[in-house]
């Protein structure tokens, strides 16, 4: 893709791909990024990575013109760029797959995946050729059977809308390509295709920056670590001279445990679910024990969102019964679920999860402000101290309680909606990828929490797509498939092989049944 | 199995039908030639006006101007055509100066950041200002005669204001579902920011809607000279609010990215029959407001029902 | 074309606006003949008189109804022609009321001339300044309700004429425009003493601005202006019962709207009747409220009740 | 060092400083005890809507009916004083229609599913049909000489009305910010599914936002009575645009979770302010048009552009 932009800089050697120098950008009450250089050579697959707030998403944004840096210098293939804007930088090669997915949700898979450069004569769309084109894309992702380019993207899974955006990135022949936490939202299954996509991009000769939290994908992948801390550069390492244990002192500045696990005393059974049917479920039963921390496992678009959903009465249930302390109760509405003692950590947080143009503070107390107010007046004080608690608690970085949520960094989003249902006085969380895009420091806080919760009776059920924190922490991990609950596998069997078969196998053993 | 699936505009059209089918009815002269013409030529320019507005609305914006761009419009043509000035030489003009009206909405809002109901709320003000100086207040007679007859002409037995409309429709719809332009502006609408971190100049969109409704105001302006065949200063006043819920009433969403040309040529064919059928049941004015508001919830609440019940 | 008994008879009326007390004694004095006479009366007109084009459309369809007799007031002077003439060509009579239409192809046209309402009001204006300052002079404003209405700038332009022609030593120092919006006038009022506390009178020149103007000047306890206004309202009328109006001139909405039936109705059987028929207007002053001699201009509906 | 921070309620005090600063310059009446006692008593009943209104959008909301909700507490209220009701009670009546109305329009919304727009339009119109059926299109008058005593009557030194608006003002100050309710109303407006997922009662909070809107146009019917001391069937036509274009002024957006009760005040300030500032001024009334429009856009502009640059 010939670009004037880069005329003539194209062979000349030891240019960077990218070169920043100098990069400082201020929010009010925040200096994201304080004179920051970062380098990119061709090829190179560099790692970004820090604690939540460490200024990684600001300095792609910076990258693609989203921001405009405050201070520093910007140069692209050796050329200077005087003011970065999305346009430009489209042209220069560079594309992004961001970390909240930005998608135009009413239009189509196709349409999203090129919208700045749709395929047309006389300016008409050629929809045909469209399609076309974007399903090529997908098939490169090998999802080609799985979405069709001429769905809506609001209709698509989370999931699928990742697989969308990486779609996107990857469809331009970019010369740069940047990935601010894709994995957040995948399984194990997409995580294997992307990265076997972005081995094909270095093998052609494409520039990656990859951001992530989960250091083992960056140990698998990528040749440098740079890490970044409040904002500012602190080492770059070569991956094969460094180990996990140093890029996480260098980030957090502490070691961290490995295993979370704790014994605890299993009381009476708190929840239990028998036969849940709606439109996605097909007969779903499980327990939860007080004290108990239970993993649910799935693929993508297996129904663990919706089995959550309508046990939490966000959701219509067909047919089937819940419990509570051995009690049926009827959970029609989240009200409903909430006075049963339940909770919600929703997947989706810019969607589901947070009032994104309100506080901080507002968000954390938004499903306790029934627990502190009298005659219908908020106590502002109890107010205050809740959040300020929670925030130091969970480390949320944020200059004070009052700001908005949505000019937070997404770990810190995400802190808040965990927050938000720590406060209330739940029973039973239910916790759907909470660690989505939380750093590790801040995952461990998680753990502890989780398993101080339990330890005080309380009993979690525990959505992720990442295995291995489930097998860190959780005393069973329910399988489900295809809208059933398909393994029940207590923590002496534990074993990665033999859950992912569950996910993966019986989906082959129902095509088989239905046959 | 395939079912049938209903969308906005297949539900306004079966309303459409059960209104003519009731009027044709109640009324031995609904279904006449003449009446049927006269729905037309009615409809011509609130339909317009509601297309122009559709696509606005597409973009999560709106145009309050419309009805004083409509009068200004009005107003500076019948001066033109009243001191002689040729036709088309008028028409040309009075197009420029709606479109750099939209124009100027669209960089107020993108430029200077004005929420598009402000600035189009400012804009409407202003144009109907401008309207009152340049007409002194006072109507402009003296249109040639000309002008009058285009009104009340025919082209292939259909009113010739009303091929302006078909016209309209066609060209709007295919913009909008067809050509880059079009995707970008559901994009706007849908998620700005997806649409600007993807390279779309949101600037040349923002410009291009309100430009192009500006455009259309002008048509609106232009059909309603012919009608009025004289300057109203006045005139237009509450068009605004006619063309919004004409294209609510075809689906569009005024969160934007929702809504299409078709859509809002069924909603203002909708308010149209209510008011010619409500003259012609004679039904007392203040009544008609009534039983208007009513059937607007009733239809709008069906849709509703239908999205509902089909998402689920 | 054959004469059509009365009982069978469908007579269209249009007026410029439902929502107004005005039309609304009209359409009164025309039900009222539409009683005596036994014809059947259909009336439609638009919500506001701003709405040019709805009028245009009803008088579209009123035509496609095939009426014995059409009798319209028409908003603007030329957007209805169109519509007269082609039901006039149909056979069509067309009566037209209140305001003028340019043309010819109509049978009668009964109104009372809304630019002599402006000259009348300065004539009244100047009497009233002559009384207060020995001679007519002094400082006046205008208020109009909406710029642009046809009938409303007539009455604009007939007394700023007229005080130009006549009254050199009366200055006009404002025009102010309620914007169409009623409650404005009460505003305008309060402002215009505050701007011009030598202010020495004031013209309103219909029923909405009349009444918040009588409003206003009560609420500020001044009944030293001189003060004329246009149409009856009832707070008008007191107005001027209480000092604080001392004119109102009236026109005849309810002989209009009787008056406008009756021609329909001879219209449509080949009477020969007048092309011009002015309704006059009357200048009530609070002398003759009084005496009661104002009492049929001033509550027609309840003068005519049992008529 | 502490930087000091604008927000929207602090431009809009600076730009009301500005204009007074400016009219007491040109106008030598402008700062008189007078005519400051006629801006409160002008502000007082736009005041009271805006502040309604201001509720309502942010919960991504709009209602439209006010202006028809005012004309028909004005017309009822009238019937009944004029018919001899005691002053309380008719009050009572009144207050119990407003909000009842207030209600409906939040259950077409709520339960019907029909957006805001279209129910409250759908509303707007039915209400002036039931105000005119009542009045039969005429005026009411004969109401007790102490309602016309109460609107310019003065308590402490400063008009009755206006202790309504301030009354307003903080109440709804209050409730916006300190009450479960206001942070759920506001939660509304940001995402209504985070809400629902939170326990939010949704119905509840839309109901009650429309009702209290409703309550409101209410208390503002009523001073309006006291004012035009009379019913006028026609009374609050174009309200809506007035309340929604202070509110917006004071700091709301129409998308929802933005603005404030004491934003929506200075809003109805500054738009007062300009209006009297016309008259004194004795501008034209057709330049006075452009003027506000152009003031309205400035204003707007300057608040965004501090909020652009204290986000960047
Ligand atoms: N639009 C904005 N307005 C104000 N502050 C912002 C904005 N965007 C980011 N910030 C602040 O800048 C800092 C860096 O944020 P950034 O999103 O770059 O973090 P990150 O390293 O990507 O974190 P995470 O791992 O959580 O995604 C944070 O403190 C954040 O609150
Ligand atoms: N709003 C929606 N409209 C249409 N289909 C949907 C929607 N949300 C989810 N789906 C589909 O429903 C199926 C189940 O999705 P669900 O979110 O319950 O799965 P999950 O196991 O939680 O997976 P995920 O990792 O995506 O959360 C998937 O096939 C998904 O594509
Ligand atoms: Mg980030
Ligand atoms: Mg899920």
């Amino acid at each position: 893709m010939p670009s004037p932009f880069f005329n003539g800089g194209e062979d000349v050697q030891n240019i960077y791909a990218i070169e920043l120098k100098g990069i400082s950008k201020y929010f009010p009450g925040v200096q994201a990024l304080k004179n920051v250089d970062f380098r990119l050579e061709r090829g190179e697959i560099k790692a970004l990575i820090g604690e939540n707030g460490a200024g990684k998403s600001t300095l792609i944004k910076i990258l693609t013109g989203a921001y405009f840096a405050d201070e520093g210098e910007i140069y692209i293939f050796g050329k200077r760029i005087e003011r970065m804007t999305p346009i430009i930088s489209e042209k220069l090669g560079i594309s992004a797959v961001y970390q909240n997915l930005v998608l135009a949700p009413h239009l189509t898979v196709a349409e999203n995946i090129f919208l700045n450069d749709l395929p047309s004569k006389l300016s008409f769309v050629s929809e045909n050729v469209l399609n076309q084109m974007a399903k090529e894309v997908l098939k490169k992702l090998e999802y080609d059977h799985i979405i069709d380019p001429r769905e809506k993207v609001k209709n698509l899974s989370v999931a699928h809308q990742g697989i969308v955006a990486i779609g996107r990135a990857i469809s331009k022949n970019a010369k740069i390509v940047i990935f601010d936490e894709p994995t957040a939202v995948l399984t194990s299954k997409e995580t294997d295709e992307l990265f076997r996509i972005i081995r094909e991009l270095k093998k052609e000769g494409v520039s990656v920056i990859y951001i992530s939290h989960r250091l083992e994908e960056i140990f698998e992948i990528c040749d440098k670590a740079y890490v970044l801390k409040d904002g500012q550069f602190v080492i770059e390492k070569d991956i094969k001279e460094t180990n996990e244990d140093e890029l996480i002192s260098y980030m957090v500045g502490r070691k961290l445990r490995k295993d979370f696990y704790v014994l605890r005393k299993k009381g009476k059974e708190i929840l239990k679910v028998e036969n849940l049917e709606n439109r996605k479920l097909k007969n779903c039963s499980f327990n939860l024990l007080e004290g108990e921390i239970v993993g649910l496992y799935g693929l993508v678009g297996s129904g663990r969102t919706e089995l959550v959903r309508a046990i939490f009465g966000a959701d219509k249930i067909d047919r089937g019964n819940i419990y509570i302390n051995g009690s049926l109760k009827y959970i029609t509405n989240t009200l409903k679920g909430i006075n049963n003692k339940l909770a919600l950590i929703p997947e989706d947080r810019r969607n589901q999860g947070l009032a994104l143009k309100l506080s901080v503070k507002e968000n954390i107390n938004l499903p306790i402000y029934r627990k502190i107010s009298r005659f219908g007046f908020v106590n502002s004080k109890k107010e205050k101290q809740i959040a300020q608690d929670f925030v130091e608690k969970l480390n949320i970085k944020t200059p004070d309680i009052y700001k908005t949520v949505k000019n937070l960094s997404g770990g810190n989003q995400q802190k808040v909606v965990i927050a938000k249902w720590l406060a209330s006085n739940a029973k039973v969380f239910i916790m759907d990828e909470p660690t989505n895009g939380i750093d590790v420091g801040a995952k461990e806080e998680i753990y502890s929490i989780m398993n101080e919760l339990a330890k005080n009776g309380a009993s979690i059920l525990f959505i992720s797509s990442y295995m291995p924190e489930l097998m860190g922490i959780c005393d069973r991990i329910l399988v489900m498939n295809s809208g059933k609950i398909v393994a029940n596998i207590p923590r002496e069997e534990f074993n990665e092989e033999k859950i992912l078969a569950y996910a993966i196998k019986s989906s082959i053993v129902e095509e088989v049944d239905s046959k | 199995m395939k079912k049938v699936k209903f969308n906005t505009q297949m539900i306004l059209f079966l309303v459409v039908i059960a209104l003519w089918i009731f009027l044709a009815v109640s009324s031995e002269y609904f279904l006449t030639y003449s009446n049927i013409r006269n729905i037309m030529r009615q409809m011509a320019i609130q339909g317009v006006l509601a297309v122009g507005m559709v696509v606005v609305i597409i973009t999560a914006g709106i145009d309050l101007s419309v009805g004083s761009v409509v009068a200004l419009v009005n107003i500076m043509l019948s001066k033109m055509l009243a001191g002689h000035v040729s036709i088309s030489l008028a028409i040309f003009i009075v197009l420029i100066i709606s479109t750099g009206v939209g124009l100027i909405n669209g960089i107020v809002i993108y430029d200077f950041g004005v929420p598009a109901f402000i600035a189009t709320l400012a804009m409407m003000t202003i144009a109907r200002g401008a309207t009152l100086l340049i007409s002194g207040g006072s109507n402009v007679f003296g249109l040639p005669r000309s002008v009058a007859n285009f009104a009340s002409s025919d082209f292939l037995g259909i009113p010739t204001l009303f091929w302006f409309l078909i016209i309209t429709v066609i060209v709007m719809e295919l913009i909008l579902r067809k050509t880059r332009f079009g995707k970008y502006v559901y994009a706007l609408g849908s998620n700005p920011e997806a649409a600007r971190l993807s390279g779309v100049d949101l600037r040349i969109v923002t410009y291009g809607v309100y430009a192009l409704a500006g455009f259309l105001w002008g048509i609106g302006g232009i059909l309603e000279t012919t009608r009025l065949w004289m300057g109203v200063p006045t005139t237009g006043t509450g068009y605004e609010l006619d063309a919004i819920a004409a294209a609510v009433l075809g689906g569009a969403s005024l969160f934007g990215a929702e809504g299409s040309a078709l859509g809002a040529f069924f909603g203002a064919l909708v308010m149209i029959t209510i008011y010619n059928g409500a003259v012609l049941l004679n039904i007392n004015p203040f009544w008609q407001r009534i039983i208007v508001g009513i059937i607007l919830v009733v239809i709008v609440a069906i849709d509703q029902f239908r999205k509902k019940k089909s998402n689920d | 074309e054959k004469a059509v008994s009365t009982k069978q008879m469908k007579v269209f009326f249009i007026v410029k606006a439902s929502e107004s007390e005005y039309w609304q004694i009209v359409l009164n004095g025309a039900e009222k003949a539409a009683k005596h006479f036994g014809v059947t009366l259909i009336h439609q007109e638009p919500t506001t008189e701003a709405d040019v084009s709805k009028q245009v459309a009803i008088l579209e369809t009123a035509i496609s109804t095939h009426p014995d007799a059409i009798v319209i007031a028409p908003t603007v002077a030329d957007a209805l022609v169109p519509g007269i003439e082609h039901a006039m060509k149909m056979g069509i009579p067309v009566i037209i009321i209140d305001s003028a239409a340019n043309t010819d192809m109509y049978v009668s046209f009964l109104a009372s001339n809304n630019y002599k309402i402006g000259q009348a009001a300065a004539d009244k204006m100047a009497e009233l300044l002559a009384e207060k300052n020995g001679e007519p002079k002094g400082e006046v404003a205008l208020i109009t309700f909406m710029s642009g209405v046809g009938s409303l700038e007539q009455r604009k332009a007939g007394f700023i004429d007229r005080l130009k022609e006549k009254y050199p030593k009366i200055k006009l120092v404002a025009v102010r425009d309620a914007q169409g919006k009623q409650g404005n006038t009460i505003g305008i009022t309060q402002d215009l003493l505050t701007a011009f506390p030598n202010l020495d009178g004031i013209y309103a020149s219909n029923q909405y601005t009349g009444d918040e103007m009588v409003r206003a000047l009560d609420m500020m306890g001044r009944k030293d202006l001189a003060t004329v206004a246009v149409d009856s309202g009832a707070q008008e009328v007191w107005g001027l019962k209480n000092g604080y109006l001392d004119a109102i001139l009236v026109q005849r909405p309810w002989i209009m709207g009787y008056a406008g039936v009756a021609y329909a109705i001879m219209a449509r059987n080949g009477v020969p009747l007048g092309k011009n028929i002015d309704t006059g207007i009357v200048v009530v002053t609070p002398e003759m409220l009084k005496s009661g001699a104002a009492d049929e201009v001033l509550d027609p509906i309840n003068y005519h009740k049992d008529w």
